[in-house]
C-alpha cells in the first residue's frame, strides 16, 4: 500500500488518475480506517488530501458558505454563521459518531462513503447543497443527491474527488431540521433519518419545501410528494399527519440487524413529522 | 473454615474498614503506567494470530499450511496436530481452543501462526488453505432441542420421551408425539430438576395463576480489554506467561495439562486486568500462544481483536423459559414451576443448573419445581458471566411476580415481602438459609425517595429482587513485615475491581496500623500456593478472610517477639492498636512495642516476621438485592429512557464502600444493556452479524442516569468481619426490573429480551390493534 | 510496502519514527514508541480507550494513520500529569473511585480534559454526551460523571480565588 | 445415620433418588458411600461437588465433621463470574 499526501488538487488528481488497483481518499479516515482494519478493504493507494490548501476552509460565497472537504464535524459545529444558517445540516453532521469521531469525520467523507444511513446526506439534500467535484476534466458542480448511487458506490469517475460542498444562502422565512432514530442515545448508525426544509411567505403559508429520508432505501430518498403536501399549507397538524403518511409510504427499507422493515416504515413518518415541526418553528424565527 | 470450631465474633466497630481511601494501584491507572495484558514486551517477541472458521458447522477435511510456513518472517504455524490430547486433559477445552475434526461455530480457531510482525502474520493466515465440508447448523435453543435438529456431538445422547410429555409444547413446533424409545444422539446435554413439595396441590390452592413463556438472547461480558497474553517457552522446557485473566493459577494448571507440561515448569503472572465479569475464567489463546512459542522457540504475544472477542470467547447463554406461579388472594405464593432451556454454545456446560437454583431463591415456597435443560448449539462455548444463569431466570420469575402484584392489586414490594426468603427458609434449591438480607433490602427500597416519585404519562416503575450464592474456594496469602514496619501483602486473586484496596484495609484493621503502611500485590504462581479464580464474588470474602487470618498469625509472632524481649511468657502479651502490650498489670510493666520497633528488632529476635494463611474458604453468605427503576417509553418510536435507578443490596459488611457501590452500579448498568439493546445476532448462515461495539450495543454514558445505591449490612457469620460477596447479585434484578417498568409504561408484558425499540413498538401497535377490535 | 518517516511532537517532545503506511497512530504509540497508556479496546473508534488529542482536538488514535501524524502536536495520557503533580481530573478520578479495572481510564481522562478546556462548567447531560464515545463496562459511569463535574467545580473555585 | 439429600443433576444420576441414609463421620465418608450406592454418581463426585451443611456452601471440605443433626445437601459444583 502506498501513502501519498500531495499539496495541490492537480497533483492529487494526477496520482489518482495514474493509480492502478484500489485507491482511496483520506480526509477524516473514520470510515476508511475501519474498512481497512476489518480487512473489508485493502487499498493499493491512499491519497491524503489534508495537505492541499483550502481543504480546511469555510469561506462565504454568494451569501452561502463553501465547506472544504477536510473540515471536521467539530470545526463545522464551531462556526457560528454556518450553524445559524443551516442548523439542520450542522445537527446532522454532529450526529455522526462520538466526540472523538467528530474531531476527524468530515461531511464530504460522510457523503462519499455512500452509506444509505449517512446522517448528513438527507440534511444536505434538503438544504440544496452542491458538491464541487474535481478531476482530470474541469471541475463540475453536482447536487449532493447525485453523488451516492448505491450502498458504497458513488457517481465519481476515476481520478475525481469532492473538494468542497457549497451550502446556498437560505431564503427568508425558511427553516430546516434533521432527525434520526438510533437504539441508544449515541454511537449508533441511523436506523431511520429524516430531513425537512421549508420556506414560508409573509402570511405563514409554505411556498417551498424539500423532504429526504435516510436508511430506508439503498440511498437517501428525496420525497417530492411529501414536499408537495407541505407547499400551500400552513403546515398544520393535518398536513403533518399527511406528511408522515406519505413518508412512511415512500420508505423502502429492509430488515437487518439494526431494525425491522415495519419499524423503519412507521418511524420514517414519525421523524419526518417531528422534523417538519422543528423546521416550521425555525422558519417562523 | 473446615475443622475450625472457634466461634466467629464479628466486631461491631471498625477503625479502618468502612473508610474510602484511594486504591494502591490508582496512580498507575490514571497515568497510563499500569501494565495490562497487551502492554508487555519481550526481547525477540513474535506476533501470534489465529485463523478462525467462517462456518457455523463444518467438517475440517484438510489444512494445508505449507504456503504459510514458506512465507519469510513466519516462525511457526500450528493446528490441532500440534496440540495432541494429553492424559486427563479436558477435551472440550482443548477442542474449543483449537478445532479438531470439526469447526463447531463461526470464529472457532482452526490454526495459528507466529511471525515477526502483524503484517506478515496477517498475510500468513491468508496463505493457510482449509478445506471445509459445510454441515447443517443450529444456533437457536428451541430448534436445537428438536429431535431432528443437526447434531453437534454424536456422543451426547438423550431420552426424549419423558421430556416431551413433561415440557409439552416447550420444544416449539413439537407437541407430544411418538418418538423412537430409548437414548438417541441429541443436543440436549443434560436435564436437571430442583424443588420440593407438590406443585399440583399448590396450584390447586391458588386463587390466581400467572404463566408466561420468555426468551433472552446471548449477551457478552463486554470487558473493554480484549484477551491478551505473552508466552515464552524455552528450549529446556521452562515456560513463562504474562496474561490478563481472572485466575492465573487456573491458567497455569489448565495450560500445563493441555500441553503436557509439569505445573512447576510454567510460571504465570497476572497482568492488570481490563474487566472480566466471568469471561476471563477460562483459557482461549493462552495454550495456543504456548504451543506457538514452543514450536518457534521465541516469545509469542497474542492479542485478540474486538471481533475475535465477540466471535470466539465466551458469551453467556441464550434462554427459552416458561414460568408459572400461583398465589392466594392475600398474595401468598402457593406454588411455582419453571422450565429453563439454556444453550451454552458448542459444548455442554450452560449455567442452567445455577439458573434453576437461583430462579425462585428469593421466595419462601412450599411447592416448587424447576427443570433445566443444558443444550449445545453452533455458537461459541459460553463462559461465566456475572451470576451465571441467574439474570435470565430472575427475569422470567420476577416478571410473573410483577404481574401477580398487578392482578392482586398489591404493592410490588409488599407482595415480595409477603413471600420473601429469610433465615430458616428452605430454599427452592434445597438448603435452609442462614441469616440473609432480602427483607432488609425490600424495606430499604420501599423507604427510599425514588419509590415515592410520582410518574408521568408513558412512564412506568419496575421492581425486582435477585439472589446469588457467593463462593469461597482455595485461597493462600502471605503478609511480610518489612524492616521499617510497613507490610507487603501477597494475594493470589487478580484484582478485578479494587480488591487490593480492600485487602490493605482489612490487614490494617487487624494490625491496628495505617492503611498506607500495607501494600497489596497480586503474586505470580511461583510465589504463593494455589488460589482459585477471582470468580463467584469470592475475592473480598476469601482473600479477605485469608488476609485477616494471616494478619492474626503475624500478630501472634509479633507478640512472641515482644515476650522474648521482655522475658515474659507469650500469653502475657497482647496486641492492641498496633502495639504489643503486657496483658494486664501482673504481666509486668513494660513500654508497649510498636510494630515499627519490633520490625527493627526482627533480625535479633529470630529473623523475618511473616504471617501466612491457607484455606479452602467456606461460609460465603448469599447476597440478595432489590432494584427499583423508572422508565419512559416513546409510544411513537418505542424508544426507552431510564429516568432513575435504585440498587439496594446486602453487602454483609462494606469494606471499601466506594467499590461496593461501584459493583452495584456496574452490575445494574450491564443489566440495563442486557434488557434494552445487547444481543448476539446470527444470520441464516449461522454467522455472527454484530461482532463489534458498533452493533453490539452496550450502554453508553448518555444512556443512563446516576445509579442510586443503598448498602444494607446483614453480617455474614462465615466471615471474620461479616463480609458477603457483592459483585454478581447486582446484575440479577435489572433485567426484570426494567422489563417490569417498560411493561408498566406501555401496558403490555414484555417477554422477549432485548426489548429493542422495534419489539416495543410492535407490542404497542399490537395492543392498539387489539383495543380497536 | 514503503515505510514512512515521520517527525512530530508528542507531549511536547519532538519524536521521530518510521512506520508502515497502514499503521494506525495507536499502533505507533504502543508498539513503536512504547507509550502503552493509550489502550486498544476495539480498533474501530467505538470505545474511546485510545483517545488522544491532535492539535487540541480529541480523536481516536486508532482512526488516525501514523503516516498523517507528522508536524502535529499530539497529547497522550503519559503527558497529562505535570511531573509528579497529577492533573486535577486524575486526582478527582482517584478520590471518586471513578475506575474499577482502569482500562478505559486514560481515554476518559483525555476526553474529560478536552471537555473542560472547552466547557469549564458542563451540565450532567453535557458531560454524558461528550463522554458517550468512551465505553466503561465496570462503573456504570456514575462515579466517572461525578468526578468530572466535581473537578469542574473545583477548578472554577480555584479560578475565582486566583482572580481575587 | 446421616440424612443426605441430592440436588439437580445428581438426583437424576442417582436414578431419581434424592435422599439417602448414610453411616459416616464426615463429608469424605458421605461421598464414598454415595459413590458405592450409585456408580453413575461416582465420576461426578470425583470431579467435585458443592456440599451444603446447615445452609453453608462448602466446596471440598472432605473432613468437615458431620452429625445426624446436620442438614446435608450435595449440590452440583458451581462456577461464578
Amino acid at each position: 500500500m502506498r501513502y501519498e499526501a500531495p499539496d495541490t488538487i492537480k497533483a492529487a488528481v494526477g496520482v489518482l488518475s495514474k493509480a492502478r488497483g484500489t485507491s482511496r481518499i483520506l480526509a477524516g479516515g473514520t470510515d476508511l480506517l475501519v474498512q481497512m482494519r476489518s480487512g473489508m478493504l485493502e487499498p493499493d493507494l491512499i491519497v491524503d488530501i489534508k495537505k492541499i490548501p483550502g481543504m480546511f476552509d469555510i469561506t462565504s460565497e454568494k451569501g452561502g458558505y463553501r465547506i472544504g472537504a477536510a473540515v471536521s464535524g467539530a470545526e463545522l459545529g464551531e462556526h457560528p454563521k454556518v450553524r445559524k444558517f443551516w442548523p439542520g445540516v450542522v445537527e446532522a453532521v454532529e450526529l455522526i459518531g462520538s466526540t472523538q469521531i467528530q474531531g476527524r469525520a468530515t461531511m464530504v467523507g460522510n457523503l462519499c462513503n455512500a452509506s444509505p444511513a449517512a446522517d448528513s446526506v438527507p440534511a444536505l439534500i434538503t438544504a440544496g447543497a452542491v458538491a464541487r467535484v474535481v478531476g482530470p476534466k474541469r471541475a463540475r458542480n453536482v447536487p449532493v443527491e447525485e453523488i451516492a448511487i448505491a450502498p458504497g458506490k458513488t457517481s465519481l469517475k476515476k481520478g475525481e474527488f469532492v473538494a468542497s460542498i457549497f451550502l446556498p444562502k437560505p431564503k427568508a422565512r425558511s427553516g430546516e431540521a434533521y432527525l434520526r432514530f438510533i437504539p441508544r442515545t449515541e454511537m449508533d448508525i441511523a436506523v431511520v433519518g429524516a430531513g425537512v426544509s421549508l420556506t414560508l411567505n409573509a402570511k405563514g403559508k409554505c411556498t417551498d419545501a424539500r423532504v429526504a429520508l435516510g436508511a430506508v432505501g439503498p440511498r437517501a430518498i428525496v420525497v417530492d410528494k411529501a414536499a408537495a403536501a407541505l407547499i400551500g399549507t400552513t403546515v398544520d397538524k393535518a398536513t403533518l399527519d399527511k406528511l408522515a403518511e406519505i413518508c412512511s409510504a415512500a420508505a423502502k427499507p429492509i430488515d437487518d440487524k439494526r431494525g425491522t422493515k415495519a419499524f423503519r416504515i412507521k418511524v420514517a413518518g414519525v421523524l419526518a413529522r417531528r422534523a417538519a415541526a422543528i423546521a416550521l418553528k425555525r422558519a417562523k424565527g | 473454615m473446615p475443622l475450625d470450631t472457634k466461634p466467629n465474633v464479628i466486631p461491631t466497630t471498625f477503625k479502618t474498614v468502612g473508610t474510602r481511601p484511594v486504591r494502591p494501584d490508582g496512580v498507575d491507572k490514571v497515568t497510563g503506567r499500569a501494565r495490562f495484558g497487551a502492554d508487555m514486551q519481550a526481547p525477540g517477541m513474535l506476533v501470534g494470530r489465529v485463523l478462525r472458521s467462517p462456518h457455523a458447522h463444518a467438517r475440517i477435511v484438510k489444512i494445508d499450511t505449507s504456503k504459510a510456513e514458506a512465507l519469510p518472517g513466519v516462525k511457526a504455524v500450528i493446528t490441532s496436530k500440534d496440540m495432541p490430547a494429553q492424559e486427563g486433559c479436558d477435551m472440550d477445552v482443548l477442542t474449543n481452543v483449537m478445532a479438531r475434526d470439526k469447526a463447531l461455530y463461526d470464529g472457532h480457531a482452526v490454526a495459528a501462526v507466529a511471525a515477526v510482525d502483524a503484517a506478515v502474520a496477517r498475510k500468513a493466515l491468508k496463505l493457510i488453505k482449509v478445506d471445509y465440508k459445510v454441515l447443517p447448523h443450529v444456533t437457536d435453543v428451541d430448534e436445537a432441542m428438536k429431535p431432528d435438529a443437526p447434531i453437534l456431538h454424536a456422543h451426547i445422547e438423550h431420552e426424549y420421551q419423558q421430556d416431551l410429555l413433561e415440557t409439552a409444547g416447550h420444544v416449539k413446533g413439537k407437541k407430544e408425539r411418538t418418538l423412537p424409545k430409548g437414548k438417541r444422539p441429541s443436543n440436549i446435554a443434560g436435564r436437571y430438576e430442583f424443588g420440593h413439595g407438590d406443585i399440583k396441590k399448590g396450584f390447586a390452592e391458588a386463587d390466581v395463576i400467572v404463566e408466561h413463556e420468555f426468551t433472552t438472547e446471548a449477551t457478552h461480558q463486554g470487558y473493554i480489554e480484549p484477551h491478551a497474553c505473552l508466552a515464552s517457552v524455552s528450549s529446556d522446557g521452562w515456560a513463562e506467561m504474562w496474561v490478563c485473566t481472572q485466575g492465573h493459577f487456573m491458567v497455569r494448571d489448565v495450560c500445563a495439562k493441555l500441553l503436557g507440561l509439569d505445573v512447576s515448569r510454567l510460571r504465570v503472572t497476572a497482568s492488570e486486568i481490563g474487566g472480566g465479569f466471568g469471561g476471563k475464567t477460562t483459557v482461549f489463546i493462552e495454550p495456543v500462544a504456548l504451543a506457538l512459542s514452543r514450536k518457534a522457540g521465541k516469545p509469542v504475544k497474542i492479542v485478540m481483536s474486538r471481533e475475535e472477542v465477540f466471535r470466539a470467547t465466551g458469551p453467556t447463554s441464550s434462554a427459552s423459559m416458561k414460568v408459572k406461579i400461583g398465589a392466594k388472594r392475600d398474595g401468598t405464593f402457593t406454588a411455582a414451576d419453571a422450565i429453563l432451556k439454556f444453550q451454552g454454545g458448542a459444548f455442554p456446560g450452560s449455567p442452567v443448573e445455577m439458573g434453576a437454583m437461583c430462579a425462585f431463591a428469593c421466595y419462601d415456597l412450599r411447592n416448587v419445581r424447576i427443570i433445566g435443560y443444558d443444550v449445545v448449539t453452533n455458537r461459541p462455548k459460553q463462559a461465566a458471566y456475572r451470576a451465571p444463569g441467574a439474570p435470565m431466570a430472575a427475569f422470567a420469575v420476577e416478571a410473573c411476580v410483577g404481574e401477580l402484584s398487578e392482578k392482586l392489586k398489591m404493592d410490588a414490594i409488599d407482595i415480595r415481602l409477603k413471600n420473601a426468603a429469610k433465615e430458616g427458609t428452605v430454599s427452592s434449591y434445597g438448603p435452609t438459609f442462614g441469616p440473609v438480607g432480602l427483607v432488609e433490602t425490600l424495606q430499604a427500597a420501599k423507604a427510599h425517595k425514588n419509590y415515592k416519585v410520582k410518574l408521568g404519562p408513558n412512564q412506568g416503575r419496575g421492581v425486582a429482587s435477585g439472589f446469588w450464592f457467593n463462593f469461597g474456594g482455595q485461597t493462600c496469602t502471605t503478609l511480610n513485615l518489612n524492616s521499617d514496619g510497613t507490610l507487603g501483602l501477597a494475594v493470589g486473586t487478580p484484582d478485578i475491581g479494587g480488591s487490593r484496596a480492600s485487602m490493605c484495609l482489612m490487614a490494617a484493621e487487624e494490625l491496628g496500623i495505617a492503611y498506607d503502611d500495607v501494600r497489596t500485590i497480586v503474586a505470580d504462581t511461583g510465589s504463593l500456593g494455589y488460589n482459585d479464580i477471582s470468580e463467584g464474588s469470592r475475592v473480598t470474602f476469601s482473600s479477605g478472610l485469608a488476609t485477616i487470618n494471616a494478619a492474626r498469625d503475624c500478630k501472634k509472632k509479633l507478640c512472641q517477639r515482644a515476650a522474648m524481649i521482655w522475658g515474659i511468657p507469650e500469653e502475657a502479651v497482647e496486641w492492641k492498636d498496633g502495639h504489643a502490650r503486657p496483658a494486664g498489670a501482673n504481666a509486668g510493666n513494660f513500654e508497649p512495642l510498636s510494630i515499627k520497633e519490633l520490625a527493627a528488632k526482627a533480625s535479633g529476635t529470630g529473623g523475618p516476621i511473616a504471617g501466612h494463611f491457607e484455606v479452602n474458604a467456606d461460609g460465603a453468605g448469599p447476597s440478595f438485592a432489590t432494584h427499583v427503576v423508572d422508565v419512559e417509553v416513546d409510544p411513537e418510536t418505542g424508544a426507552m429512557k431510564v429516568l432513575r435507578y435504585l440498587v439496594v443490596q446486602d453487602a454483609g459488611k462494606a469494606i471499601h464502600p466506594d467499590y461496593v457501590e461501584g459493583q452495584f452500579q456496574g452490575g445494574a448498568v450491564q443489566g440495563i444493556g442486557w434488557v434494552l439493546n445487547e444481543e448476539y445476532i446470527y444470520g441464516a448462515d449461522g454467522r455472527l452479524q454484530n461482532p463489534g461495539f458498533l452493533d453490539y450495543r452496550i450502554p453508553v454514558c448518555s444512556d443512563v442516569p446516576m445509579i442510586d445505591t443503598v448498602i444494607v449490612e446483614v453480617p455474614n457469620p462465615g466471615h471474620p468481619y461479616g463480609v458477603r460477596g457483592v459483585g454478581e447479585t447486582s446484575i440479577v434484578p435489572p433485567l426484570a426490573a426494567v422489563a417490569n417498568a417498560v411493561s408498566a409504561a406501555m401496558g403490555v408484558r414484555a417477554t422477549t429480551l432485548p426489548m429493542s425499540p422495534p419489539k416495543v413498538l410492535a407490542a404497542l401497535e399490537n395492543k392498539m390493534r387489539k383495543a380497536a377490535d | 510496502m514503503g515505510a514512512v518517516h515521520i517527525s512530530t511532537t508528542i507531549n511536547g517532545d519532538t519524536v521521530e519514527y518510521i512506520c508502515r503506511p497502514d499503521e494506525s497512530l495507536l499502533d505507533v504509540l504502543r508498539d513503536r514508541l512504547g507509550m502503552t497508556g493509550s489502550k486498544e479496546g476495539c480498533g474501530t473508534g467505538d470505545c474511546g480507550a485510545c483517545s488522544v488529542t491532535i492539535d487540541g482536538r480529541l480523536v481516536c488514535s486508532c482512526l488516525v494513520l501514523g503516516a498523517e501524524a507528522g508536524g502535529h502536536e499530539i497529547e497522550t495520557i503519559e503527558g497529562m500529569a505535570d511531573g509528579d503533580k497529577l492533573h486535577p481530573l486524575q486526582q478527582s478520578f482517584l478520590e471518586h473511585a471513578a475506575l474499577q479495572c482502569g482500562i478505559c481510564t486514560p481515554g476518559f481522562l483525555i476526553a474529560a480534559r478536552s471537555l473542560l478546556e472547552r466547557n469549564p462548567d458542563p451540565t450532567e447531560t453535557e458531560v454524558r454526551y461528550w463522554l458517550a464515545g468512551n465505553l466503561c463496562r465496570c462503573t456504570g459511569y456514575d462515579k466517572i460523571v461525578r468526578a468530572v463535574m466535581d473537578t469542574a467545580k473545583d477548578m472554577k473555585k480555584k479560578g475565582r480565588r486566583n482572580a481575587a | 445415620m446421616l440424612t443426605v439429600k441430592l440436588g439437580g443433576s445428581l438426583a437424576a444420576k442417582a436414578g431419581g433418588k434424592s435422599e439417602f441414609e448414610i453411616e459416616g463421620r464426615n463429608v469424605a465418608d458421605v461421598l464414598r458411600a454415595l459413590g458405592e450406592l450409585c456408580p453413575e454418581l461416582k465420576p461426578i463426585l470425583d470431579k467435585g461437588v458443592s456440599v451444603s451443611i446447615d445452609g453453608t456452601l462448602h466446596r471440598e471440605a472432605l473432613y468437615q465433621p458431620l452429625t445426624p443433626a446436620n442438614e446435608i445437601f450435595i449440590l452440583p459444583r458451581m462456577a461464578g463470574g
